[in-house]
């Protein structure tokens, strides 16, 4: 589709003390496009989403946005540029109720009273557009929630604003099959509606489902980004568990490094 | 401490006139001296029992609020003479106004609220103290015969009124002694709450710091022993003159064995006699005629109506005054090791 | 359960409840253990009780009824702001000394330098807001733990009070203003006047409430509740001011004493800002987000660090009006003002209110409930003629019994699976 | 397989407060076969789990173990039943490690002393089963985990023990497509050695593919129990969202059963 | 990384890590912020620095330095028992007054009805159990919040030490063997016969364990390093032995004064005891579990109420046996003991040294470490001849900056994802 990526991240590298994650990472994301991110478990896709929306910060590299290099410190300058994230640990307020959870950091005002009757609206619309059915009231705490209910809330919060680009980590991992397919769908339309769109999935019939490129890591580092049309379902698994399938992906070289290991400490 | 106090004399709300009145009595706390939770009350009920004056006696255990709030019930239950040994003035002071309004009479006991207008006020007089534990300190001093010894201070808590007092009459004695190079000032530090504790650490660290120190101007006998048992560590005690005060059965010890220089005894069987009789006739709606004397409110420059008792000082020599005034029993000074030494002072 | 009109929120279906199925509901929340400000209340009620069948004439009389409103007031105000702090998981130990500083600064303002209240008092509560900022600063942006930082505020606020009253000297204040604040009554006209006004802004904020719900079509409280409410609140209060009305001085000859203590409407009044504030705002919403979970805060965008900071600046400045209150209460500062148990109470105050310890639970009207509960603790065992040992013993068993009221119907929330 | 079930429930209500959550629920457990718990996000399938574990108390009905009514109060009385659970929400402890989570309850000791190395051996050797490659030390808290690691970790620690039933709630929704036919291949190995194994998801792929027999949830109440060879992957997915398929399920009538819903509170 | 062997631990690919790659690897873990104990003995050194210039010649004595241990041992004691309360989450604002209760019986005993040393201890100590296990029956079956349980028995043990003392009086002390306790030292030759034994006994535990996981074929330390550690300890003790076996006394000619105070064994022995419990015992690792996690805890079957309870009574005992050192320090007790400061120092100890009041995460060894800043930061303070209010404002600021320290270290810890 569009030439130029929304969002782009060049030569990212990541370490948590003395544990590298993410070595000189890069990626495109074009808006009008879903990018599914895929790889094995560990291989640093949550921790590249978070050094995307400012939850952790890089060590090297650069992130790009709309072709300008930009600084992103916390999560609240990735959502002034538009960047929306719905996190793989969810991150929803135990304490606060399914409403205030979903409004949180742009609640509605009238004057400088909280406008709850027109966020408690809302917020029923979007969740029944995400299908679901078996919530008793809006006014229930989170804690309360089922595992896909939480989800369902945690989506809907990051769709309920008008972004540039929605990063979706493994959004529908507790759904149901109604849900799901909604999901699925919403991201389709978030597209379409020219927003980048990341979605991170281990289910590679969603992934071929939605995305038009598929992004794959292999343990921290990018082996391959191709157009979904270009590849097969059997070769993405390759690519996810080996790093490389065929003339696509990591080089065999240097075998050392991907075997990334540290001294066990037993304390 | 006291008996039930109830239905037979008239409620406060219509007190006043004929009825003898219930006494309220505010004791300040438990721990800057042992007598407020010992010995005051025992003495206080004995003798408002003995006049068959209902006494409703409490501490406030050194909460000022709790002070007040407890002033507030007695005046609610309506006492017709209220005796305070205030926590400081200011709370002191509140307290007395709010019982004036209410037409109660009002007695300073021990403490004078400054500028609280007090109807009475019964006390021992505590510059006093503190002068005589400076000359008791000086005595002893002479007594070793240090050259230019230096002498450390160690405080009462740097928040009781008392404290200041104590330190004017000892300062007032050693201060000539330091000006004329016949002493040498050294350190000299206050304890938060009087706190046995920490008055430990603080004198090991005046130790540490001078070694020199010959004598400890010690405010209270729990402060000397705190200071006594860092010198017996050093293996100091003995030659170290501690002053204290309250004639504690510990204090008394302490000099029986020699590690005290001297504590200075306040007869608190004879101030709160006069402080009851006072609270008597006032609660019997008489005129009191014992509060012969008078003192002057530094604040308010008024006199105030009191009776002033005079501290004494206690050494070795006689110790056994103490408990010839029944203040501590024989039983409880001349236990285990002391026996010997209480016979040696006379005491039987 | 019985179901009438269905409306729809958004787009979920629920059910418009009847007085009836209100009440059936309530009346299942409360056996299964959320009882909110129940269990405090049962525990006031509890007290009243024990101390009614001790000392029934002086403990349940007028005089004493208003004495606990001046008795208590300083711990509430110190308690409402430690309440923002608690709810960030976070503790200031300096609450008390900073009352006491504060107190001291005004004190000190008016009586040695013979400024007058309207600038004594603002100076006051701005060192108030200068000590929070610095103590949430230290905690927010430099990272040491609260424990720590409020530990080491404790000890040298207590060397300030030193400083400032020059060493150990009590300072008395003799300014009519601020010793009114503390010790003296509204006219019974003006009490009446204040209930009512109370009483109808209760009803009308209720009203408008449903009535923005209603015309949602949102599930709202049903109207026969509503009323209920109001009602409720409406006898509470006039009864409470019909007992302080009376005539309750000592010899009434002397000195005439009736009318609402000015703490109440004090009280009053900041209770409802800081409970408008928490319910109301963003503010008190990003508030309980961050005690609840700082990470999804952050993550939804919530500056947090500001947030953390803001909440020690409230509560230093609730301390500093508490400070304000208690030196007017005691018409004087000394170097103890803010100290012994005062904070301690003021904690405790919050916490068998029922604000957790542990961040993003909480109200203010805990502090209150829960300072009241002190309060009466405090002025019963007053009136019970203990020895010194005694007293602290019973009073540590009362507050117990007390709070065991609330931990029992907790327990079964617990059985049940809420929390 | 065996004609008696190794656990069985019957008639079991629970509700949380006013809001009923479980409706008579049945649900027979056989040794040596796999059952599925299918339903829809928030019908009651975590709830029914926590119920016979013990995290719940059941307001009605009973348990029935081995042909015994038995009265489970906590999860120590579900352990030794021989009952092990994989819960949905994890449930490890985030200050501990990895090892130190897996034996959580369960230390192995020589004498007084914790056998560390025992253990850490024991650890390592079933996580490799499991397709794990990319966790740097078994000493890692496992708060730095990613989402599929600790998920990993949570199956690891029931499966360590020789327990009689086993319980997976989503035990798969956040793992690669290697580690979950790792999970799938170990709940067909344990109920082929002789336990009884439940097993929740969403998947119908996973479903069909190990499991014996299917249960279907239904707004709190149990749909259907059927043989997975009696029912077509279509069928299972209606029974899920509608609650009836075809002559199979619950009766169409009394409407007003179905909407549950309870007064919204907006304190 | 530069790599060598490489061993498998189970199936799990690892590497075994050379001299080389350890110490990298350490250097990068504090360069990320995960320090250990590193930031409270950094905050030791800096006031060592502080005290040993403003006083040379006195602070870094040996007599001042000897002073240290008996100074700080009774809040060690208690901040040692607080870490088991801490590391579940939980608080006791009792373990004050518990050890003045604990010492108060002690010293009746003793004083009062003529009991030996070897009678009136052990009554001592386990009146403290029964004092942990009331304290944790009502926290973790009656379910009353902690704060609420100890702040009850806060007051109500000030009113039982008044109730023993017969109303306040003080209680002195003259049994020796108690008064050794925290006022003698060990000969010169037991101090170094036990110095030895104590490094050889680290020695050999160190090996063991690199032993037994070298013969599994485990990741274990390098040899090198394990050698470094032990000489390490070895060279601190042994200095700090050369130090205290120094004639130190004011007096040297009436009085010899050297060898390593009594108390310095008995903090050892207890630290031991407990590292080793909450290291390397079950019971240990269920209480960090049911600290860092409850109902992880409780679904791995981990009886989470009895070990609530437990930590209770271990805090309470240790609370006792400071008391006892306490008693023995002062020779006597008082209605005060172990009232002020006692507390909010143990509790600010433990926090120092790195444990977490949120629950889940502290060591023993924290408590020793805080209690000696403490410990520090007061002797220190005791040499500088301020007067109490700028006393008072020193020992705030000190304590800042010995915490923050610590903090801005963590600080950088959050920056790069480490908590
Ligand atoms: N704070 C941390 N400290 C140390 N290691 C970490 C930390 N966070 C993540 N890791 C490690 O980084 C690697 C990548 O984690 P990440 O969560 O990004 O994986 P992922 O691709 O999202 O996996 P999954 O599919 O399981 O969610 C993992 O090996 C993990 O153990
Ligand atoms: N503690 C609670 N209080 C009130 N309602 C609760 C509580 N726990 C669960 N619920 C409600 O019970 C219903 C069933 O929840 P449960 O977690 O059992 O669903 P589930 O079938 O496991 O769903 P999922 O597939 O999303 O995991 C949900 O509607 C949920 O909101
Ligand atoms: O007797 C003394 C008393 O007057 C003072 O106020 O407090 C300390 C006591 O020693
Ligand atoms: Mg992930
Ligand atoms: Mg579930």
């Amino acid at each position: 589709m569009a030439a130029t990526p929304l969002l782009e991240l060049r030569g990212v590298d990541k370490s948590f003390g003395p544990v590298q994650v993410l070595h000189d990472v890069a990626l495109n994301v074009y808006p009008g496009e879903v990018t599914a991110l895929v790889g094995d478990n560990g291989a640093g896709k949550s921790t590249m989403v978070k050094c995307i929306s400012g939850i952790y910060s890089i060590d090297a590299g650069s992130v790009i946005f709309d072709g300008k290099e930009v600084a992103i410190h916390s999560p609240r300058d990735a959502s002034a540029l538009g960047i929306e994230v719905v996190y793989q640990d969810l991150a929803l307020c135990d304490n606060l109720d399914i409403v205030q959870n979903m409004f949180l950091g742009r609640e509605k005002k009238r004057g400088v009273v909280l406008d709850e009757p027109t966020m408690e609206q809302m917020a029923g619309e979007t969740l029944k557009s995400l299908s679901v059915r078996t919530v008793k009231s809006l006014r229930q705490h989170v804690s309360s929630l089922s595992g896909g209910q939480r989800q369902t809330v945690a989506i809907a919060k990051a769709v309920l604003w008008n972004s540039r680009v929605v990063i979706l980590d493994e959004p529908t991992a507790a759904l149901g099959v109604a849900q799901t397919a909604q999901v699925l769908e919403l991201v389709r339309r978030l597209a379409d509606n020219g927003l980048g769109v990341v979605l991170i999935s281990h289910n590679m019939n969603d992934v071929f489902a939605v995305a038009d490129r598929i992004a794959a890591l292999y343990l921290g580092r990018m082996a391959a980004q191709v157009k979904t049309t270009d590849v097969t379902h059997s070769q993405v698994v390759e690519l996810i568990t080996a790093g490389r399938s065929g003339n696509i992906g990591l080089p065999p070289e240097k075998p050392s490094d991907f075997v990334d290991i540290t001294p066990g400490d037993d304390r | 401490a006291c008996g039930n106090d109830d239905k037979d004399s008239g409620t406060g709300s219509n007190g006043g006139t004929s009825s003898v009145g219930k006494v309220g009595v505010i004791l300040p706390d438990t721990a800057s001296s042992q007598r407020w939770g010992t010995d005051d009350p025992k003495y206080l009920k004995a003798a408002f029992d003995a006049a068959g004056v209902q006494a409703d006696i409490q501490n406030a255990q050194g909460d000022k609020a709790a002070f007040q709030t407890i002033a507030d019930g007695m005046i609610s239950s309506g006492v017709k003479v209220l005796m305070i040994v205030n926590l400081d003035s200011g709370t002191g002071k509140a307290v007395l106004d709010k019982a004036k309004a209410a037409g109660i009479a009002t007695i300073d006991y021990d403490r004078l609220t400054l500028n609280g207008g007090a109807d009475y006020y019964v006390s021992f007089d505590n510059v006093k103290v503190g002068e005589l534990q400076g000359k008791g300190l000086i005595d002893c001093l002479t007594a070793k015969k240090y050259t230019k010894p230096v002498v450390a201070e160690l405080n009462g808590s740097p928040t009781d009124n008392n404290a200041t007092l104590f330190k004017q009459g000892y300062d007032s004695q050693l201060k000539p002694k330091y000006d004329s190079g016949e002493y040498v000032k050294g350190p000299d530090q206050s304890v938060p709450d009087w706190d046995n504790a920490q008055a430990g650490t603080i004198f090991e660290q005046m130790l540490t710091q001078n070694k020199n120190i010959k004598g400890v101007l010690a405010a209270n006998d729990g402060l000397g022993n705190a200071a006594i048992q860092v010198l017996k560590k050093n293996k100091l005690n003995g030659q170290v003159p501690v002053t204290g005060q309250d004639a504690t059965v510990q204090g008394l010890q302490n000099i029986l064995v020699g590690d005290q220089c001297m504590t200075v005894y306040k007869a608190i069987k004879q101030e709160a006699d006069a402080a009851a009789a006072l609270a008597i006739s006032l609660a019997k709606g008489e005129a009191p005629t014992t509060a012969t004397g008078s003192v002057t409110d530094p604040e308010s420059k008024k006199e105030v109506k009191s009776v002033l008792l005079t501290p004494k000082s206690i050494t070795k020599e006689n110790v056994k005054d103490v408990v010839a005034d029944g203040f501590v029993t024989k039983e409880q000074l001349c236990t285990g090791e002391y026996a010997k030494l209480c016979t040696e002072a006379g005491i039987s | 359960m019985s179901t009438t009109t269905t409306t729809t929120a958004g787009g979920i279906q629920v059910v418009q409840p009847t007085v009836g199925s209100h009440l059936t509901g309530y009346w299942q929340r409360v056996r299964g253990g959320d009882i909110g400000s129940l269990a405090a209340i049962l525990g006031l009620v509890v007290l009243f009780l024990i101390f009614g069948f001790a000392r029934p004439e002086t403990f349940l009389s007028a005089l004493n009824f208003s004495n606990l409103f001046s008795q208590g007031a300083s711990v509430i105000f110190i308690a409402m702001g430690l309440v923002f702090v608690l709810l960030l998981g976070e503790i200031d130990l300096s609450a008390g000394y900073t009352s006491g500083v504060c107190g001291a600064v005004m004190a000190v303002l008016l009586s040695n330098h013979g400024w007058s209240w309207y600038t004594a008092i603002p100076v006051a509560l701005v060192a108030g807001l200068v000590i929070g900022f610095m103590i949430g600063f230290l905690v927010s942006k430099v990272g040491i733990p609260s424990f720590v930082v409020t530990l080491a505020a404790f000890l040298a606020f207590q060397g300030v009070l030193l400083v400032l009253l020059g060493g150990g000297t009590n300072i008395s204040i003799r300014d009519p203003f601020v010793l009114a604040l503390a010790n003296k009554n509204m006219s019974v006209a003006m009490s009446w006047i204040l209930a009512v006004v109370a009483v109808a802004g209760y009803a009308a904020t209720q009203l408008i409430k449903v009535r923005g719900r209603v015309s949602r079509g949102l599930v709202h409280d049903p109207m026969g509740i509503v009323l209920l409410r109001v009602v409720g609140v409406a006898i509470l209060v006039f009864a409470g001011v019909a007992i302080l009305t009376q005539e309750r001085a000592i010899n009434p000859a002397i000195n005439s004493l009736k009318g609402v203590p000015i703490v109440v409407p004090l009280i009053a009044v900041a209770a409802i800002i800081w409970t408008f504030v928490l319910s109301r705002t963003t503010y008190g919403r990003h508030v309980y987000a961050v005690g609840g979970n700082t990470e999804a805060a952050r993550r939804a965008g919530i500056p947090t660090d500001r947030i953390r900071i803001s909440v020690f600046v409230i509560c230093s400045f609730m301390a500093a009006i508490g400070g304000i209150i208690a030196a007017s209460r005691a018409s004087s500062v000394d170097p103890r003002s803010g100290g012994s148990n005062v904070l301690l109470y003021a904690v405790a105050a919050a916490v068998i209110g029922g604000t957790s310890l542990f961040g993003g639970k909480g109200r203010v009207i805990d502090a209150v409930l829960g300072g009241a509960v002190i309060a009466v603790i405090d002025n019963g065992m007053g009136l019970m003629n203990f020895t010194s040992g005694t007293k602290f013993i019973f009073t540590g068993l009362v507050l117990l019994a007390a709070a065991s009221v609330d931990a029992l119907s907790r327990r079964r929330a617990a059985a049940t699976g809420n929390r």
